[in-house]
């Protein structure tokens, strides 16, 4: 049971490349690459927490008094997230541009029209 | 992991997932996916991680549904009057591929 | 290709995929493990250096090099957001109309636009101290502002959001966050390296040397990151019509 | 795990699965309502589990939900306005969107009177307020807020009519 | 006309200053001088962002 939050993550990794290879609109695609985003999210932090652990942050607790998890790992996935979103800002851009160009969403369909 | 309330999150997060990806409308996709984001907000304060949380609750609350609806608009608009289907902005796309 | 090969063929990259990542999966250390030795380490340097929140720290101090890197992945896909979604030859711009917008909706909008953006600023400020810093106010902010288009109408929005104002203060927030490093240097210490400053008492608003510094630059390089990108977005989606087609 | 805790389990089993599925599933319009519920059962949770880890630091994370969940909904209220209007003749949800934000409320007053009178008393009376009002706002646009042309409900036309003047 | 109009918009910014001031006191945890002058600055730029929106909303 030690390893659920590991598989949960790989699962949902799985799943977001699933819906990225089958997907048959370029935004649903976007989308699903999000979903596999916050799968290394989820990996992370689950490496990171230790059992009755609380947030690195002193500000309303006296440092040492309680067990903390990882501050490390959480710096990696905050900056991500934010990140992450401007990343998926620019692929939705890409989008728009291939559909101005082609005049189609469908992934199949543009694969057609290169012949 | 004797914690009840980690294991209700991470099926939480794992069920969205899925939903999120099953949902293959785009325009349904964004309402899933927002839901997805709350869902990786509560996880990631249950593994005691709140500023990550905040990250996500601030970009997925609004930010990535505005993105995506914006983007939706506009390639919906155009799909709209090159194929020829007459549907209102962009929701008509999702139906229609699946019913290709 | 068909569907059908392409199908099987995931179907066998995804099993290979799978069976790879359960099986690392079950080497990683246990969920739950007391030991973090990277964890522990840098707490203790936070700590050392008077900065309440260690996540911030470990952001804009032990590791604020790794942070210059993601803002600089953020500065590029917003610039090439802009050039993408640039206004091109064959499209012209409509005169966004009116909405039509219920008086509550409209008022909620004005009032939580000035909390929200309060809101966003105090995440910023206090990420040394409490959860928050300058990647989640930034957003925060910015997407308050978003509440004139949400709550009345796209030209309320255009009214107050000088675009090319926030794009200055992009590159400007981008570079300072490089000057500070580079005052570091002046200060005979490495790039970037917190010393400069004073730590300031624990727990205050001052505490922490340049850590409360970067996290400003950051917070006002996301704030307007995102404003320029969603003006971006919203002239495609609102304002640019093309040729012949004409909807609303 | 203590009280808060077991409660905020319960909460968001039942009710961020329940309005998972109900986004995931059905149409448009209580896709959409669903939607606002998540945020609505959520930002209560989250309040419960700051109390329940002892940490006052985590109600920023409510604060930031209570204020950005509503807007959320607005951008699918806004940018959805045609088909909302298109299929729901009938809003529904309106029986759930009480039921969560008295439920909302029920768990900022009953924090309150924990914490007692000081300023973190303060605060989560604020974040109360943004919620219930943010959601309750949210969700009337959801019902036809924006009007677009010949879609507007009825009973919304009035407060059109004066939303179109000046204020 | 012009006087009175300076008037109402001094006015206006002022209680949203004030109000969002008061926000401000709510959700710091320690005061201390530096506190409240970041929060008399922030509450200040929050009261301008209030007044231009409901400028750019009603004023045609």
């Amino acid at each position: 049971m030690t390893v659920f939050p590991y598989l949960v993550a790989a699962y949902v990794f799985l799943a977001g490349c699933y819906g990225l290879a089958t997907s048959r609109h370029l935004i649903h695609a976007v989308g699903c690459l999000s979903v596999c985003q916050a799968a290394t999210y989820v990996l992370l932090l689950a490496v990171g927490y230790r059992d009755g652990g609380t947030a690195p942050v002193f500000s309303d607790i006296e440092p040492g008094s309680r067990p903390v998890v990882d501050p490390v790992v959480q710096a990696l996935t905050l900056t991500d997230v934010v990140v992450g979103a401007t990343v998926t800002a620019l692929l939705l851009a890409l989008v728009i541009q291939v559909v101005k160009r082609h005049g189609t969403a469908d992934p199949d369909e543009l694969r057609e029209l290169r012949g | 992991m004797d914690d009840p309330l980690i294991v209700v999150t991470l099926l939480l997060v794992a069920a969205a997932a899925t939903a999120a990806v099953a949902v293959r409308d785009p325009v349904r996709q964004a309402l899933v996916l927002s839901v997805l984001g709350l869902c990786l907000a509560v996880l990631f304060t249950v593994l005691q991680a709140p500023d990550v949380g905040l990250s996500q609750l601030a970009v997925g609350s609004a930010l990535t549904p505005l993105l995506l609806m914006l983007a939706v608009r506009r390639v919906g608009r155009r799909a709209k009057g090159t194929t020829g289907t007459t549907g209102t902005t962009g929701t008509g796309d999702g139906e229609r591929e699946k019913a290709r | 290709m068909t569907r059908r090969v392409r199908l099987l063929v995931l179907a066998l990259g995804g099993a290979g995929l799978a069976a790879l990542l359960v099986a690392a999966c079950l080497d990683l250390p246990g969920f739950g493990r007391a030991r973090h030795p990277y964890g522990t380490r840098a707490v203790h340097a936070s700590l050392a250096r008077h900065t309440a929140n260690t996540i911030a720290a470990v952001n804009f101090d032990q590791r604020a090099f790794d942070t210059l890197g993601e803002m600089t992945i953020l500065f590029a896909s917003v610039l090439g957001t802009v050039v993408l979604l640039r206004q091109s030859r064959d499209e012209k711009r409509a005169a966004p109309e009116a909405e039509r917008v219920a008086a509550p909706v409209r008022r909620y909008a004005l009032l939580v636009l000035p909390v929200a953006v309060v809101t966003g600023l105090y995440i910023v400020a206090h990420g040394q101290l409490s959860p928050g810093g300058g990647f989640q106010g930034g957003v925060v902010a910015a997407t308050a502002l978003h509440l004139l288009y949400l709550g009345a109408d796209y030209r309320a929005l255009t009214r107050v959001r000088p675009v090319g104002a926030f794009e200055i203060g992009d590159a400007l927030a981008t570079c300072s966050y490089l000057v500070l490093g580079l005052a570091c240097l002046l200060a005979g210490a490495a790039f970037l390296a917190n010393t400069p400053l004073p730590y300031g008492t624990f727990d205050t608003l001052a505490s922490g040397g340049t850590v409360p510094l970067l996290n400003a630059a950051v917070g006002m390089e996301v704030a307007c990151a995102v404003v320029v990108l969603l003006a971006h977005f919203l002239d495609q989606a609102v304002e640019i019509e093309e040729e012949g087609s004409r909807s609303g | 795990m203590n009280g808060w805790t077991t409660t905020a389990t319960v909460a968001l089993a039942g009710g961020l699965g329940a309005t998972l599925w109900g986004a995931a599933t059905g149409p448009l319009h209580r896709r959409a309502v669903a939607q606002n519920l998540a945020s609505a059962v959520t930002a209560p949770a989250l309040l419960l589990l700051a109390q329940g880890y002892g940490r006052p630091a985590y109600v920023d994370l409510a604060l930031v939900l209570a204020l950005l969940g509503p807007v959320g909904t607005l951008v699918f209220a806004r940018l959805l306005a045609g088909e909302l209007a298109d299929g729901g003749q009938s809003p529904g949800g309106r029986g759930p969107t009480l039921a969560v934000a008295a439920y909302g409320a029920l768990v900022v007053v009953v924090l309150c009177a924990v914490t007692g009178p000081s300023r973190a008393m303060v605060k989560l009376l604020v974040v109360g307020v943004l919620l219930v009002a943010g959601n309750l706002i949210a969700s009337k646009a959801l019902s036809g807020g924006f009007g677009t042309a010949g879609a507007s409900a009825g009973k919304n036309a009035g407060q059109e009519r004066e939303s179109n003047g000046r204020g | 006309m012009r006087p009175w109009r300076a008037v109402r918009a001094s006015g206006e910014v002022t209680v949203w200053w004030a109000a969002l001031f008061a926000l401000w006191l709510v959700l710091i945890s320690t005061v201390d001088p530096l506190e409240l002058l970041v929060g008399a600055a922030v509450s200040l730029l929050g009261a301008l962002a209030a007044r231009a929106g409901r400028r750019a909303v009603h004023d045609e």
